[in-house]
């Protein structure tokens, strides 16, 4: 019978129940590749639940370094009964299935063209541990070692991973690394090892890590100067404000005195979190929040409020998917519109789209800067399958001369010498960026009060309809100015002068890159803009009019990221083709190479068929 | 904290030992109704923070939606204001404070913006300590979209469109007190001897003073059962449908003695029955607050002045352990690790 | 000295204190112009706030009957000495300025181009009534009367309208009438009357009526069988449930029991206001709320919930100035995009555009068909100037044929006839809409669960992909569906085959029209779309594509409405010139008809310096 | 409302006054962690409906967000449920409540849905005397976003990550007899002989009738200072820094009797010491129910019971004066008044 053979390039997918203790082993595995120098791409595919569903956990590697989903399954290790039927049908013709043998398969489930394997987990486990919830426990960690020998992963790896985890914790290492060996030995006893699927080291990852975006974005802030942190716990943004908190405790606590140089408050809900956050700006300190969907609802209140009296204010909004609750473990790239134009009213906001943990380390830092340097809120769009998957990513860095951006702001000096009037919202410099003052600079000078209501260029409250239009004509100048300072779209030309460009963001990166590789090979040559930042600046405008097909790859229904293009950039909404997967789980190369070959092979670059889903779809 | 006097002097007036006038204490003029309540209170919080002789650009005010929530714009000139959303003034006060716990914090509200719209918030404020002066203009109704009654309008009561109102007040001081505020008092807005010295108290005390004044509202409190006033005039609006007609009247006031009660009338003539600070009560015991204010209620009495104080309590910054200095004065060296220490960190995660 | 001369065709603009109770006096000045047989058009200028503060009343008598903003002031009645010098400062030159002589001028605010007429109402009062408040009051009805001697008014009709109002209060008709007396000797007897300007009877108002919109959209609420109203008071919303609450009690009350068949609830917030009117939809009875706003940022989240989970639910949005807290007390069409795409994730909603009281009227009774019929959350977009100013409008007209449409909902007998497993989100007609059961409805059949998290067709929870993408497409359909359900737009041709096209919708109307006409006058033949609903049905592109230049009148800053067309029609922005007025104040038809000419005089179309505002503007 | 028999029926099962087995009222099965307390609530909400022998679909179930929340799903799998947003189920119920007055509305909510995001909407609930059960399953954490502490978390009690909590907790029950509420009980998941008659007293009682019931999260309400239980595993966990492993645990169940005390032992070995019915408790009064909560809470003990109802309320409803039928089952006819009144307003308009 057929079976796959492949050398560092196969997705193996963990099938557990939620609650049992899986998640470190499966970790331990990707890792295990990773530090066999393979690029490796994890990805958690969990439920809205605590305990007892099912969860499943997709590891690609790929030497070629593709961390995209692939879609397909080589090997499926079935360690959930309620969905293994399912599981087993999910794997690839000729690819492999790993099980608990302890008790016998249902013949019913049985597959011509697939390899079972099967390993007693359980009665290893019964016959080596006697707490229960140890048994439990380490059966995962049994089929990780029975995978090493299956899969020729190097065991020091392993073993060294043990003792790293369990560093203080000595007499832990002992009984795992006994687990390890249960499953390893009785593989190799058992079967001819390794399977056609293998690995074989490499040195594919450089000085890389693996780390998930959400703990990188904590560190961010931790790096961006962040003192005060609002949150309110909604998943998928949750471990963004633990990250911070984890390494505040380590980096930030005064030896001395053990006091804390920051604060994390855990608000009420998303109102007061964002309400805390501009408390905290306008008075001077950095702050920022992170919240998923739901919570950008109950913030745009208060955004609009930032945007109009021109406070800054840090918020990292993890997508999830759909609308209301929709799937709130599942990814999407569905909020762009309800950010950018958040809250009532003629308002814009500045939006980052980081696609790697290292932007989202920088992009968090960044937007302190932009946020205080702007006077406007700042809202980082990363995504469940960038925030909470570990992810290959270049190392974090720092530049220890770069010197925080705080943004126009008079300190007491500079009012005491000021012989005119203070005028807080002055365009002194004609870039739309007026001056503020911190409460408590100046005994004398600088005091103004902050309204949502119009108000002139002294803070004054006014009625006047001359005085509110010369102020948002002005919010207007600093959005053009918000323009040169956001982080310029990533450009890579094919070289050949190509006529057909594909625009997209954030975690469609991977995919949209291996695809684009795959119809190179083939000759189909096209170059990419990668957005990082709302407003764009021209790049944007000149990469869409310099090509004849402009696809636009999103991960929502409506391409959203196209009504923004279509409205900043005055083009029109036919010039660019949608790619657009909703489906929760991240996009794939294939897809997207699909859906590119569809309109190009066809001469007719602009097909209706596409028109009109196009149409649909908006 | 710098401590520089004002530029100019007026050798008459008297000073503080800052060596500021009143008048530097003082803010725009009022644009509320000519005897609103609010401004009395106002006029009393320029009065304490004279007394107390605060530095006034050390002091920040802020507050939600409302006519009480337009007053920062009328007392302390010299100190930043902030008039947020409806509401919504306890996070901002939250956040203001956790980057500069040095600051004096002034939060005004009305009973729409607390007991409405922002129950949640002023709960949570409330639970967390937060070291501010809370005060509550209370007027039982919306007077700024023009007279809806709000959550602590008395059972019974009607506001201009002369409907009574059905549903239990909320009582903010026994709420607060029942939620574990560590200071609690109550007043009149006309009653400036009480008035006064009670925001000092607050004003000095550690962690969250919450003072709820009863502060009527001249222009929508007007009970058509009322005999005293004016109902050839609202007749006259009755009719035409306009509520755009509010006769002037004079600021009430009223002065009485501790343990004496006394009865307020109001504009419209109903009458306020208050009782000023009873032997019984003990200040330091939650319980015998909330017993007393319930005994007075039975008497359809209010009792007044400061109903319970917590010395020694940890407001926020204590509980959460922060730095002593502002975190906003925090310089980047004691902010950001670098890159050495990111260099470790990124060997953790190969 | 010049002297402004018209009849029936001139603006007067009145200079109050807030607070003075001039309101009542102003409005019998309006109405009695209208009872003269005038189209006559009252606009309040007021503060946000309740006492003391300057506050204005422009009316409009135009014979022809444009009642759009004209701009200029013809005469002006200086009651308020805080605004006197500025308000002289606005009289066109050879305009009128009728004051209180009790005092004498300040010389230096005289102007030798402008007729200055002094009456001593203050004296007058004084001398007539005892109550100081009776003095203070009837100031304002002795101006009427002697504009009345002025303007050439008829005493009758002031007559007629004091006893109207004061009916069943008649010991309030005689003094009112004579201060309406007083002024008129007076006047008559110290001046030539009347004045230049001056009214003369018509017979140009036909049926009519002059309403406020608000009043006409309680109303509207009433007819359309509304029977639960939740909403939290915010200007200038708030007279719709004031006019929902005075009418109900007229014609609400059960005469037997005395109970009532309405319910209206002042709730704690917005938040709470719409989840109100979710929870009563969702149970079968017919809601509403009204907001502005700060109001429609807050319930942003709960309107993810009613369209992701198919709940009908009306909301009235009278919209405001500015972002947050803004200009309460000035009008705007700005909360389009924030309305149409409120809430996180992928949400589009049905929105109804009124241009008059009967459509306040009108499409608010829609509005429940709407939203029962289609299943999700329809936004009525009104503003304060249709909302909260008297406006002329056809009388208010209900086909007692007419039946409510409900909606696809199972009865109880359908439900027991039903022999197939009930599914709450089934696609049965292929229209995208599903059918409801209301709780309740049938002991074992058709209970399900609604919930803002993804489920399968029976309501079901699930977090598949394919049944997530499945439904999002189905809403996508249902989308469709409402395109041909919304009401169509108001087409105006030219006649001559114009290539030069005005799309227009809500109180852009009248000004707009005006403009037209005047151009049309010049022979600029223009023709005119007015948009009354979205999503958009196939006229509005076909419109676009008919016409090479197309001009898009909004009173807001960013075009919004554009962002609507370009992405539902997948036309050019460029397509669509922008005559943006956002000052707070309605739009004129001077204002509208220079913005045209200067496109139009230039031979290119879309000139660069309008293209560069345009992107600005964006 | 018609009282048709359920289809199906199973002679051997027991059938109540309505003809419908207890199998009637159940809903699908939990995805709740086994021995997670809300799901012993479940079981306690199908026996009182059962016992009640109400027809299943005239009961209306309503939740927020969150484990608690989810419950809904797992009981009267024959009534419409809603399943809304986090923190304003009170809202929604309201409404639905004025439809329809004529259904039974079930409420379920967590600590955290109610006392943090919540507490505005439930106060006025509260307030407005909504003719409804509402459930609070009170775990002190968010059990669904993983264990933070939540509003109702004891100081000092410890969420698995380990950190105490700081702030003063919130006492629902207190809270609801401050405000007025005119039903107030509190019990023990586990405790069904208890649970079961107050559910049933509940749903009988007009007006809104308020359940504080203690639920411990078995998975995240793990003391670390805990001796009993796993450390080992935990340490394991702590180590990995995921907390994706439950240990399998039997549901906690306890039985007192009227007047004794009892200690609960939790899984993590924390303990909870109940005390049910004091014979000083006298329920027709909120003050004696707030001072006994107080006393006890002083002797670090919860009163569980019934502790305050007040039978002679008037709901939302009455205090509106809305119709006896439900307004959703109003006729056109008696909601639009037609065109002839039409012509009379017009002409008032005019
Ligand atoms: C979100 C929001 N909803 C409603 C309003 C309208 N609004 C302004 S002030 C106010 C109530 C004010 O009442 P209160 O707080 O008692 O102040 P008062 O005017 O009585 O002093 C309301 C509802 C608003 N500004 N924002
Ligand atoms: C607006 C919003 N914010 C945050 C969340 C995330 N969230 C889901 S459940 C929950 C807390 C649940 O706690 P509780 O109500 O006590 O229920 P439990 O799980 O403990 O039973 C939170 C914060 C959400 N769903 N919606
Ligand atoms: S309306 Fe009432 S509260 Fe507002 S300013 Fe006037 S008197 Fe004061
Ligand atoms: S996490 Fe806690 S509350 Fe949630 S289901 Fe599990 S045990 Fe129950
Ligand atoms: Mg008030
Ligand atoms: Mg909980």
């Amino acid at each position: 019978m057929k079976r796959i053979e492949a050398v560092n390039d196969f997705v193996i997918k963990f099938a557990n129940v939620n609650g049992t203790g899986s998640a470190s082993a499966n970790n331990m595995f990707a890792k295990a590749v990773f530090r066999m120098g393979l690029p490796v791409s994890p990805k958690n595919i969990f439920p809205s639940n605590i305990q007892g569903l099912p969860t499943w956990y997709e590891v690609r590697v790929s030497e070629k370094g593709y961390l995209g989903r692939r879609g397909g399954v080589d090997m499926m290790v079935g360690m959930n009964p309620q969905s293994m039927a399912k599981d087993i049908q999910e794997i690839d013709s000729g690819g492999y299935f790993f099980y608990d043998s302890s008790k016998p398969l249902d013949l019913r489930m049985m597959r011509s063209d697939v390899h079972f394997i099967g390993v007693p987990l359980k009665d290893l486990c019964q016959r080596e541990f006697s707490d229960p919830r140890q048994q439990q426990l380490f059966r995962n960690v049994i089929y990780v070692g029975a995978l090493a020998a299956l899969l020729d992963i190097e065991f020091e790896v392993l073993r060294g991973l043990v003792s790293d985890q369990f560093r203080g914790k000595e007499k832990l290492i002992t009984p795992n690394v006994r687990a390890l060996e249960l499953g390893y030995h009785y593989a190799s006893e058992h079967y001819v090892c390794p399977l056609g699927i293998r690995l074989e080291r490499r040195d594919a990852v450089g000085d890389q890590i693996l780390i998930d975006g959400n703990t990188a974005a904590g560190l961010g802030a931790i790096y961006g100067g962040a003192t005060v942190a609002a949150w309110y716990p909604i998943t998928p943004s949750t471990s963004v404000v633990d990250g911070f908190d984890k390494y505040c405790k380590r980096l930030r606590i005064d030896p001395g005195s053990g006091n804390k140089n920051y604060a994390i408050v855990q608000a009420e809900d998303e109102l007061a979190a964002i309400g805390m956050v501009i408390g905290a700006s306008w008075n001077g300190a950095r702050a920022f929040t992170a919240t998923s969907g739901p919570g950008i609802s109950l913030m745009s209140e208060f955004l609009g409020l930032a945007y109009f009296a021109e406070i800054p204010a840090v918020l990292i909004d993890v997508q999830r998917a759909g609308p209301s609750t929709g799937m709130p473990t599942r990814t999407q790239q569905s909020d762009i519109l309800a950010c950018a134009y958040a809250s009532h009213g003629d308002t814009k906001h500045v939006l980052l789209f980081p696609s790697t943990p290292r932007e989202c380390f920088e992009m968090t830092a960044q937007a302190f800067d932009l946020a205080e340097s702007l006077q406007t809120p700042v809202i980082m769009l990363t995504d469940l399958d960038l925030g909470m998957n570990d992810t290959m990513s270049p190392p974090l860095v720092w530049d220890d001369t770069r010197e925080y951006q705080r943004g126009k702001v008079f300190n007491e000096e500079q009012l005491e010498a000021m012989s005119e009037r203070f005028g807080r919202y002055l365009d002194i410099d004609d870039d739309g960026i007026p001056y503020r003052t911190y409460p408590g600079t100046h005994p004398s000078k600088g005091a103004f009060f902050t309204r949502g209501t119009s108000r002139d260029e002294y803070a004054v409250y006014t009625e006047d309809g001359d005085a509110y239009e010369k102020n948002m004509q002005r919010l207007l100048k600093k959005w053009d100015t918000a323009k040169q300072r956001v982080p310029a779209p990533e450009l890579i030309k094919a070289g050949k002068g190509s006529k057909i460009g594909v625009i997209h963001f954030g975690t469609s990166r991977c995919a949209t890159l291996e695809a684009i590789d795959s119809l190179q090979a083939e000759g189909v040559a096209i170059d990419t803009l990668r957005l990082r930042g709302f407003p764009f600046n021209k790049t944007v405008d000149a990469f869409i009019e310099e090509h004849e097909t402009v696809f636009l790859v999103e991960q929502n229904r409506d391409a959203q990221m196209r009504t923004l293009l279509v409205n900043e950039c005055l083009i029109s909404p036919r010039q660019l083709i949608p790619i657009l997967n909703y489906n929760g789980t991240p996009i794939t190369a294939k897809y997207i190479r699909e859906e590119i070959l569809q309109v190009v092979r066809g001469d007719n670059v602009r097909p209706l068929r596409k028109q009109r889903s196009v149409k649909e779809s908006v | 904290m710098s401590y520089i006097r004002p530029v100019f002097r007026h050798p008459d007036l008297p000073r503080n030992a800052l060596g500021f006038t009143r008048k530097d204490y003082e803010g725009a003029i009022s644009t509320l109704c000519a005897g609103c309540g609010h401004d009395s209170i106002s006029a009393a919080i320029v009065q304490a923070c004279f007394e107390l002789a605060l530095p006034p650009h050390k002091v920040a005010k802020l507050s939600g939606i409302g006519c009480s929530s337009k007053t920062p714009t009328y007392f302390l000139g010299n100190s930043h204001g902030f008039n947020s959303v409806h509401g919504r003034m306890p996070s901002v006060a939250t956040g203001a404070n956790l980057a500069n716990r040095e600051l004096i914090y002034i939060g005004v509200s009305g009973d729409g913006d607390t007991a409405s719209i922002g129950m949640g918030q002023f709960t949570h404020v409330v639970r967390r300590n937060l070291n501010m002066m809370y005060v509550v203009e209370n007027n039982g109704c919306y007077g700024l979209t023009k007279g809806q009654d709000s959550a602590t309008a008395d059972i019974g009561s009607a506001s201009k469109k002369g409907e009574p109102n059905h549903f239990e007040p909320i009582d903010l001081a026994s709420v607060a007190l029942q939620l574990g505020a560590t200071f609690v008092a109550r007043s009149f807005s006309g009653d400036r001897a009480q008035l006064v010295p009670l925001i000092k108290a607050a004003i000095s005390h550690r962690g969250f003073a919450f003072i709820d004044v009863i502060s009527p509202c001249v222009t929508f409190n007007n009970n058509p059962k009322s005999t005293k006033g004016y109902e050839h005039v609202r007749e006259h609006l009755a009719a035409t449908g306009t509520v755009d007609f509010v006769p002037f009247k004079e600021e009430i006031s009223t002065e009485y003695e501790q343990g004496e009660s006394k009865e307020v009338a109001l504009h419209d003539g109903s009458v306020v029955h208050l009782h000023k600070a009873d032997p019984e009560l003990d200040i330091t015991s939650r319980r015998s607050a909330l017993r007393l204010i319930k005994d007075y209620k039975a008497k359809d009495q209010i009792l007044t002045g400061l109903l319970y104080m917590d010395e020694n309590s940890q407001d926020l910054h204590e509980i959460l352990g922060t730095s002593k200095a502002p975190l906003r004065d925090l310089a980047a060296a004691e902010l950001c690790p670098g890159q050495k220490v990111l260099d470790k960190l990124n060997e953790s995660w190969r």
